[in-house]
Order: structure tokens, then sequence, then C-alpha cells
């Protein structure tokens, strides 16, 4: 596949019919809740568009994001994607290696200048620019380097989303999300800065660089293709929500498309994991699911091509697509418990108030018993006030 | 402070704080009436005051006919608000899981959509209370800053319960702190309020009763 | 030593104990004891809520007996207690209310508000803000024997008044009798027909009973001003009396708070439990009904319906027993709305008529018992104190209600069988 | 003529009279405690009770200024008692019995007045101390004697 062949034209060499493209089209309008008359529509922009270069930078990260991505086993939808997106640049996935490996990055910036999209998965440690370096180049420093000619910047994942496990307190390398990160050096010039190499003329501030936000510990890989699609139909990022997230797929929250949600309203809740309510399917709320506060598409896309989510297998969500979720308390306890041990703090409190109450209620038995001892009889000359003439 | 961190605040340290000066509190209010004592009565007794007082605890709940009609708004308002207040609290899945928590102790919950509903009605009952505490004659008379301010801290965990439920307005993690905070709030103003009518009108239900099942007079 | 502002707060002091603290912790100013107190009800006027009657006593628990208190006077925070306001306060503690417990019966926390009235006139009469009419009871109480200043010659010439009119001997001083019976002085000056009643009953029924001239009085104006020194010297004179003639029971005649200083607060005043039963005469008539030794000839035929004196009915709990007798007695009784522990007061009680400032008040109050009244339209009104039967004779007279307020016991002598 | 020497025969013979007559020889009771009643609102009902032919309604009024008079002059509960004050309060009773209708007064309006009346003599001994004791009752004898067989 070469670089300069549209998707159109690659999709067909590799054997795609123009239904099965149709189809594709069809299943992407429905994921991003696109109406069915944009099918056409995108059929038509997917058919001409110039394969979108795309950079994946890996900095603190597990792989897990890469991992859940490019796990196919069938034609899926992401495989299309991936296959007619031109990926010319993940340490993971590419052949090359080393100097060449930099060298092809360094290419794709230059010919796909302002237009190619920065993938990013795993935060960036501001703590010490040693901490994950790529070939001696720091996460900041290559970040900022690439950010400058990128249309967009997808952070995969909740790591470069939000800061995910790196940023968990106490959070040693002062882990950045991907947002974080751009409002605090965006301005900031890269030390790997090189006027003359990348065809960059002067420092560009990426600080407004738009990011789209794809959460999730690892985010589900059709929400990535929704974005793509999405990106090259129309040119420009879909509808985000506050945090930054695609509202197609992060709107709803776990709970509110939960198929257990029934047994949540009757009040019907499993008590471990091997009770009598865990096995009927009841709801997992008391096991510290925390569907109520997550927002992502698992309760309806998914995983694994529909086959399951969390939640059906039998688990609490963790809610791994919000923000601080490792620090949320614990995940088997739900987000409305207290952390601390109430109980021992309540006998505390009560060893200390039934002293404090004893001591008081002393000081006021001696009080009366002194006024009980000083009440000086009132005979019936003393009802009359002194001055009352 | 990003929602959730203020959530872990409030589900953290701000409890703890919340507890103890809650107990503390309550321990303290209830110990300097208690340790103040009762003369024993020397007159010969007609009735059980044992049993008059336990009686009146539970009698007293029902209003007399006249009362009833003289004063149905006082009657009928505050039973719905705090049937509501109560049933949500006690009976709500989550609250019950709050409450195993710190009690160890299990109960069957009622379905969330009538709990959803009581806690609108008794929103909005409290608020006609409101209304009455200020426009009747005699509540107005009597008020003081500490009712409005017990009325506020009672309504608060309704609303911020209530949308925190719904997840609507703020983000969810918010939505929880601010509920979460605002029982906390009342839990430290409590001690202080007329709020400790909840644990002092049986000790004072009793001693009504008890004086007047003395006499043989069913109070 | 004269009173004084320190001499009010010091007894207020002393009169805190655990059911005032907790009635003051629970009040949640719902004013539903506003709308169970007739000088609410008849006047509108919110001060007149009966909690809002105990204010200063109320800031000086809070002030003296709780830590947030001690700590906010500590701060000036909080809002001492005047002789000012304690002078204000003589209109809600004296005038407008009769201690009839009616409050104390509805509060849906339990606040038993009478109680706490009591024991704040302990401080308001010390303060030297008690009114006029009861000072001057009480000191006559005191010196004289009996609030209206009724003498030993009085009662021997009503005495033998009564002997003329029932044809029997009054037994005065009778050592070892089985009841000693007390007179309030309004009986002896109003309506001295009770002495020849319960001489007449007494003899049908072959009671054993006397009339102690060194203690005839029942009333205790002390109970009311709110010295408890004082009612005590009172109880004492009966309590040696009863000693001295060695009687079994003391019969409380009818009036309503000498019963209850005598029955439920005379131990406690005077610091011991009695050796003596102490008996309402309405309770004696129905043990007499009961065993048979009291029998009536005829019955009233016009109808009737009673008015439960609050001392008696709702704070004595003589309750059933006029119940009983009226049923002998009458054969068209019928109960009043909301009569027996919940019948609501004459208004006259607790001292409020001898105290003349709240004349007008007592007055307006009565149309409380008027709509009672109205409801059930009886031909005769009965009832068991004396102090009742005058404020509602002058409530009736006032509103024009030509209806006869009797005497349980003489409606009983009345009708007795001759056999 | 008969001499009554008791109460007993004393109440018999007197509510033995028919209405009218009770109601004459009450007036003469009242008549004769008159003087230890101040208010002459109860003089004008004793005229009114000893006019044979006085009308009903007369007779009504009467009776509600009789009643309204007794219990103006009720002494105040715990008041200082002024026992002349207080005949003049039993001499109003006295009235009250002698002009109301028989039905309506139980034991007859005759014998309530002779009682009231005694009763009222009685305060006066109080106030003045003086020994007259029977005095009332002997002079209501002899009259009742007299009303029965005029000479």
């Amino acid at each position: 596949m070469t670089k300069d062949q549209t998707i159109g034209e690659a999709l067909r060499a590799r054997g795609v019919s123009r239904r099965g493209f149709l189809k594709f089209c069809a299943a992407t309008a429905s994921l991003m809740a696109l109406p069915p008359a944009m099918v056409p529509k995108i059929a038509a922009a997917l058919e001409k568009a110039r394969r979108p270069s795309v950079i994946w930078l890996s900095f603190q990260e597990c792989t897990g994001c890469t991992e859940s991505l490019t796990r196919s086993h069938s034609p899926t939808i992401e495989d299309l994607i991936f296959n007619s997106i031109s990926l010319d640049y993940h340490h993971t996935l590419q052949a090359a290696s080393g100097t060449a490996a930099e060298e092809d990055r360094k290419t794709a910036m230059k010919e796909n200048y302002g237009k190619y999209l920065l993938v990013v998965d795993g935060s960036i440690p501001v703590g010490n620019p040693g901490f994950s370096t790529i070939a001696g180049v720091s996460n900041m420093d290559m970040l900022l380097e690439t950010a400058a000619g990128a249309a967009a910047i997808i952070a995969v994942g909740t790591c470069a989303a939000f800061g995910g496990i790196p940023y968990a307190d106490p959070n040693p390398t002062k882990a950045r999300s991907v947002t974080a990160f751009l409002k605090e050096y965006g301005n900031r010039l890269p030390n790997t800065f090189t006027v003359d190499e990348t065809g960059q003329t002067d420092p560009v501030d990426v600080t407004n660089k738009p990011v789209i936000n794809v959460s999730g510990c690892p985010p589900i890989p059709v929400v990535i293709s929704g974005v793509l699609a999405h990106f090259l139909t129309f040119g420009k990022l879909p509808e985000l929500d506050s945090l930054g997230r695609p509202m197609a797929f992060y709107g709803k929250s776990i709970h509110d498309r939960c198929y257990r949600r029934p047994f949540y309203d009757k009040g019907l809740f499993a008590n471990s994991f091997d009770d009598e309510g865990a096995k009927k399917g009841w709801c997992l709320y008391k096991l510290g699911c925390k569907g109520p506060t997550t927002y992502n598409a698992c309760a309806t896309t998914k995983w694994n091509e529909g086959t399951s989510f969390p939640i059906q297998s039998g688990h609490p969500c963790l809610g791994c697509s919000e923000p601080d979720f490792w620090d949320g308390g614990g995940f088997y306890k739900a987000l409305s418990t207290p952390t601390g041990d109430i109980t021992r703090t309540a006998v505390y409190a009560i060893g200390a108030g039934a002293a404090a109450g004893v001591a008081l209620g002393a000081l006021n038995r001696s009080k009366r018993a002194h006024m009980r001892k000083t009440h000086s009889k009132v005979g019936i000359d003393d009802l009359e006030k002194g001055d009352k003439s | 402070m990003t929602p959730a961190e203020l959530l872990m605040w409030v589900r953290g340290p701000a409890l703890q704080f919340a507890t103890v000066v809650f107990v503390v509190g309550v321990a303290v209010r209830i110990l300097e009436i208690l340790l103040l004592g009762r003369k024993p009565d020397l007159a010969e007794a007609r009735g059980s005051e044992v049993i008059g007082g336990l009686r009146t605890i539970i009698s007293r709940s029902i209003p007399d006919r006249g009362t009833l009609q003289r004063s149905s708004f006082n009657v009928v308002a505050g039973y719905i608000f705090h049937a509501g207040f109560f049933l949500a609290l006690f009976f709500f899945a989550p609250h019950i899981l709050l409450l195993h928590d710190v009690f160890g102790v299990y109960w069957p919950s009622l379905p969330t959509q009538f709990i959803d509903a009581l806690t609108v009605v008794s929103i909005i009952t409290l608020l006609a209370v409101l209304f009455h505490r200020i426009t009747h004659k005699v509540m107005r008379f009597l008020s003081r800053p500490s009712d409005y301010v017990a009325w506020l801290l009672t309504i608060l965990p309704l609303i911020t319960g209530y949308l925190a439920f719904h997840r609507v307005g703020l983000a969810p993690p918010l939505l929880m702190a601010l509920h979460i905070g605002s029982v906390e709030l009342l839990m430290i103003v409590f001690p202080f309020t007329k709020l400790m009518h909840a644990f002092t009108l049986f000790l004072g239900r009793y001693y009504n009763g008890a004086i007047a099942g003395r006499r043989g007079v069913n109070a | 030593m004269s009173a004084s502002l320190e001499q009010g707060i010091h007894a207020f002091k002393e009169q805190i104990d655990a059911p005032v603290a907790t009635f003051f912790s629970s009040c949640v100013r719902c004013g539903l004891c506003a709308q169970a107190c007739l000088f609410y009800t008849e006047t509108g006027n919110p001060e007149y809520t009966p909690i809002h009657k105990l204010e200063p006593l109320r800031r000086v628990w809070k002030q003296e007996y709780t830590f947030w208190g001690r700590y906010a006077k500590a701060f000036g925070l909080s809002k001492p207690v005047t002789d000012a306001e304690l002078g204000d306060w003589e209109k809600y503690v004296y005038d407008s209310c009769t201690m009839c417990g009616r409050c104390s019966m509805v509060c849906p926390v339990g606040n038993d508000i009478a109680y706490m009235i009591r024991r704040m006139r302990e401080g308001m009469a010390a303060a030297g803000h008690a009114p006029e009419g009861l000072v001057g009871a009480t000191r006559r109480a005191i010196t004289i024997g009996s609030p209206m200043g009724v003498k030993l010659p009085a009662l021997q010439a009503q005495i033998r008044n009564a002997e003329q009119e029932s044809g029997l001997k009054i037994p005065v001083d009778v050592q070892g009798a089985d009841y000693m019976v007390l007179l309030s002085s309004m009986e002896i000056m109003n309506f001295p027909e009770f002495i020849s009643a319960i001489a007449r009953i007494f003899e049908r029924a072959n009671v054993s009973w006397t009339i102690s001239s060194e203690a005839f009085e029942a009333t205790n104006s002390g109970i009311q001003i709110g010295v408890s020194e004082l009612a005590a010297e009172l109880v004492q004179r009966v309590v040696d009396a009863a000693e001295k003639l060695q009687v079994k029971n003391v019969i409380s005649p009818e009036c309503g708070h000498a019963y209850f200083a005598i029955r439920w607060e005379g131990p406690n005043l005077v610091g011991k439990a009695f050796n003596f039963k102490v008996v309402h005469i309405l309770e004696l008539l129905d043990d007499l009904r009961k065993q048979g030794r009291l029998k009536v000839s005829s019955k009233e035929t016009q109808k009737l319906t009673y008015h439960d004196p609050c001392q008696i009915t709702r704070r004595g709990g003589v309750a059933e027993q006029p119940r009983n007798l009226l049923n002998m007695v009458a054969e068209n009784f019928v109960e009043m709305p909301e009569h027996g522990t919940m019948n609501w007061c004459c208004g006259a009680g607790g001292g409020v008529s001898t105290n003349e400032r709240a004349d007008e008040l007592r007055l307006k109050a009565f149309k409380r018992k008027q709509a009672q009244l109205n409801a059930v339209q009886p031909d005769a009104l009965v009832s068991a104190c004396s102090n009742c039967r005058i404020q509602l004779e002058e409530g009736l007279e006032e509103n024009s209600m030509d209806i006869p307020v009797l005497s349980l016991t003489e409606t009983i002598a009345a009708h007795l069988s001759d056999d | 003529m008969t001499t009554i020497t008791n109460d007993v025969k004393f109440r018999q013979l007197v509510s033995g009279l028919d209405a009218a007559r009770q109601r004459a020889l009450a007036a003469r009771f009242v008549g004769h405690v008159l003087d230890l009643c101040s208010d002459e609102r109860v003089t004008r009902v004793a005229q009114v009770a000893a006019k044979s032919d006085a009308s009903a309604s007369e007779l009504a009024t009467a009776l509600h200024t009789a009643r309204t008079a007794a219990i103006e002059s009720h002494n105040r509960c715990g008041a200082e008692c002024d026992w002349k004050d207080q005949a003049g309060y039993f001499v109003a009773r006295a009235a009250v019995a002698a002009i109301t209708p028989a039905d309506q007064m139980p034991g007859g309006p005759a014998w309530q007045a002779a009682v009231s009346s005694r009763m009222a003599r009685t305060c006066e001994s109080i106030d003045t101390a003086a020994e007259n004791a029977g005095t009332e009752q002997d002079y209501q004898y002899r009259t009742l004697a007299e009303f029965l067989e005029p000479r």
C-alpha cells in the first residue's frame, strides 16, 4: 500500500467489495450516532480521503492500549481503519528501530506537516526528563516537537487522557495527562528544536492544540476507529464532553445503560461474588460497582466485538474511563461509602463524648447543688421588691 | 481540587470530623441533660410511671382530634417530610450499604423509584413547611435563626440526594460530594440546634408520660 | 431579704432538672402548644404561646447548664435575663396561664410546659414579680390561715348554719375519725351548702369523719404563686392536724389546685410521704357508690354536662369518678366535645382569678368554654371546683347564657335516698 | 296557730304551698334580711316578688336582674373576704330563689329563699361577731305560721 493511495483504493486493493465498504460506512455512522442519511456522505468522503498519516507516540504507558486497539482476530472495523491509515510511526509495531525509526517520524512530520494525526498513549512525566525517553529524547520534548505539526492529538487511554496509574497518588514521576502537559508546557521550546530539518521555521505554541481524550484503561477499540472515521469524514473533532471525550461514546454512564439496572431499582443486590444474588446476575453496587459515576460505552458496545463487558462477566465496573479512578477508595467499595473506618471513629467519639458529658454533667450537678445549698428562704415579706413602694 | 478529589475528601477526613462532632456533641448534650436528674416523687402513685412513660413515647405520635383539626398542616406536613426523610435515609439501597459499613447490619431496601418520588414529595413539603413557618403568626413569632438553619440543613441532603441520584447538572462525583457534604453539615450543626429533638423527644415524652402516669392519666 | 433579680435567677438555677433540660432541648417551635391554649385561641395573640412563656427560664438553662451556652455567655454572646424582662413576663407566666396542662398534653415532643411554668414561678416570685392579688392571698393564707382571711369563728358559724339546715351534727376535732375533711375558703364563704351536703351524704353512708379546727383550709396559694417554702408550710399544717387527730384519710374538697397541692405536691413539699391517704371528695363518693353505701332516690332530669376541673381530671387523674356519679344521678348527662383529660380550662385556675390585672383576659378566655357549651346546649353545668364555678357563673352571666352551675357533690346530696 | 319548731316540718309545709303563695312567703323572708344588702336592684326584685299580680315578663326581667346582682356580688376567689358584702350576696341569692319559677328551683323557691336568708344573717353574725344563732330561723317559723292562718 503506497502512501498516496486513497482509502477507497487501499480497501479495494485488499479485495473489499463496494458493498462491504458501504456496510462499514453504515456501521461507523450508527456508532457515531449519525443519521443514516449521512452514510453516502461518509462513503464519498472516505472514498477519496488520502490515507491519513498517523504518528503514534507511547510515553509512560503499559502498551495495554496498543494491545487492545490492534488486537483483531477477524477483519474487524478497527482492522480496516488501521490498514487504511498509514501508521508512519509506532515504536512497538514498526519494523524499523533506532535512528531509522526516528528518521521515519521526522520525514512523516515534514511530509504531512499540519495534517498528520498524533496519537499519544501514556502520561508525560515532568518530574525529571530522564524518567521516560525515546531514543534519548525526553517524552516532554518529543511531544512538544511532534505536536507542532499535528492536525489534532488523540490521547488514547486514561493515562494520556487524565494521567492514569502513573498519576495515581503519590504520583512519583509527576506524570501529566496530555491536556495538563500542554496547558503547562505548551509554549515552551523543545530542546530538540532545529529549524531546518523538520521544515519548522519558528517554535509553535501547542498549548491550544485540539485534543480528543479517549479514556479507558484500556479504551474500547471501536471508539478509536469511530473518532478517526469522524475526523476523516468531517475533517474536525467530534462533539466532546466537559472532559474532552467524544459524546457519542462517553455521553451516557454505564449505570444508565446497564442491563442489571432493574435489579438496582428493585433493590436486589449481590452481597458477595458467589452468593445467590451474584449467580442470579443481580446488581453489583454493593461490591463496589462504579457504574453510576462512570461514562463509557462498555454497556452498549461491549468488548471483544460485543462479547461482554466487566459487569456482564460478574465483576463491578472499576470506573476506568474517569479521572483518578485508581484513587477511588477501593475497587470493591462503592464510591459513596466512607473511606476510613467510621465505626472505630464513632466508638472513640462515644468514649470521648461520654467522658466530656459526664464531666459537664457533674459540673451541672455541683452548680445546682451549690445553688440549692445557698438557697435563701423566701418568706411572706420577701415577695415584694425592696424598692417597691 | 477535581470533583473526584473533593469526593474523596468528603468521604474521608470530612466524614471523620463530622462523625466525631456529631457523636461527641450528642453524647455531651444527652449526658448534660440526664445527669441533672429528677427528684424522686414521694406522692403515693396511682399508676405506673414506667408504663405511662413508655406508653406516651408512642401515643404522643398520634395527635388528638382537636389538635389535628386546629393544626392539621403541622401534623400532616410534619409526618410527610419526616417519613420521607427517614424512609430515604434507611431504605434507599446505597444508604443501607453505607449504614452496613458503620453498623454491620443489612436490611431489605425499598425500590429506588419509590424513594425517588418520596424525596420529591418531601422536598415540596419542606418548602411548604418553610412558607408556613414564615406566614403563620405563631410560628413566625416563635422562630429563631436556628430554626431556619435547621430547616436548610434538613432540605439540603434531600435536594442534593435527588440530584446525585439523577446525576443532573454537575459531574456525578461533584454531586455525590455535595450530597455527602450536606449530610456532614447536618451532622456538625446537629448537636447545637433543635435537631437534638430527634433524640431528646423520647426522653421528653417519657418524662411527660411518667409524670402523668403516676397520677393515673394517659398523657 | 427582699425580692430581687439575683434571687429570681438563683431560684431559676435551682429549678432546672433533667425534664426541664430535655424539654428545652426538644422544642422545635412548631406552635402546636398555642393551638391547645385557650389564652391564644381566644385572643389570637402569639405572645400567649405556652412555650414562649418560658423564654427567660430557657435562657437561664442554656447559659448555665449547657456547654455551648456557657461558652457563648463567657464570650458575651448570650442575652442575660433582666429584671425588666421578668416584669414583662408576669403577664405570660401568671395572667395568661392557669397551669391547666393542656399544652403539655399536645406537645409532639412531649414537653410538659405546665411542669416548667410551676418551676418558673419559683423564680418569678423570688424576683418580686408575682401578681399583687396572689401575694396578698398568700400572705393571708400564711398569717390568718386562709387566702380570703376566713377565720375559725366564720367556719363555726357556717357549721352551725349547716347543722340547722341538715339537722345533723358536724363533727369537729373528732379523734381517730376515718376521714378529715378540708374545705376551701370559697366553699366556706360562697357555697356553704357543701358542708351540709357532705354531712348528709356521710351520715347516710355512715362515714366517720371530722373537720379539724386547726387546719380546715384546703387551698394552697403557695403552689399558685410559686414559693415552695410557703406551700410546704400550708401543707405541714394539714399534716400536723391529720396526725394529731390520727385520721386515716384527708379529703380534698371541690377545689382544683387544693387537690393537686395536697395529693401530688404535698409529700414532695414537706419532704416525706404522708402516713395517711389523700382522697378527693369525688373519689370517696364513687367508692361509696361502688360499695352501695351511696344511693339516690331520684335523678336530675334536665340535660347536664360536666366541666372537668384541670387540676382534678387532667393533672389530678380523677376522671371516671365524676362520670360514674353523674350516670347515677342524672338521666340526661352528655359530654362536652374535648372533655375529660383534654377538657378546656375555665380560664381562672392557677391563681388567675386572684389576679385583678388578668380579669379582662380571664373573661375573654371563657369564650372557649362558651364554644364547648354551645356545642352541647345543656340545661345545667356541673363541676367539682368552686373557683371554676365562680368563673363559669361570671362567664355565663357575661355572655347572657342562662345555665345554672351546680356542684356535683351538692347535686348528689339533693337526690340522696331517704331509706 | 300551728307552731313550727323544726326544719323538717317547716320545709314540709313550705314546699306544700302553691307557686304564688311560695313566692309571697319567700318575698317576706327576703324582706326581713333586705337591710343587709346595699344593692338597690335586689330591693326592687324583692318588691316585684311581693307583688302578687306581677306579670310573667316582669318576673322574668326581675329574675335576670337578680341573677346579675348575685353574680356581681361574688367575692373574688383569694381576695380579702368582706362578710358584709357576703351577706349582701346571700340576700341577692335569696331574691333569685324567690323570683325563680317553682319548677326550676330544687326544693322550692320559699325554702331556698329561707336558706339563703339565714346564710345572709350568719354572714352578718360573722361580720359583727353578734350572737344571733337561730334568730332568723325563729322569725321564719313565726312568719310561716302567720302566713298559714292570717288573723
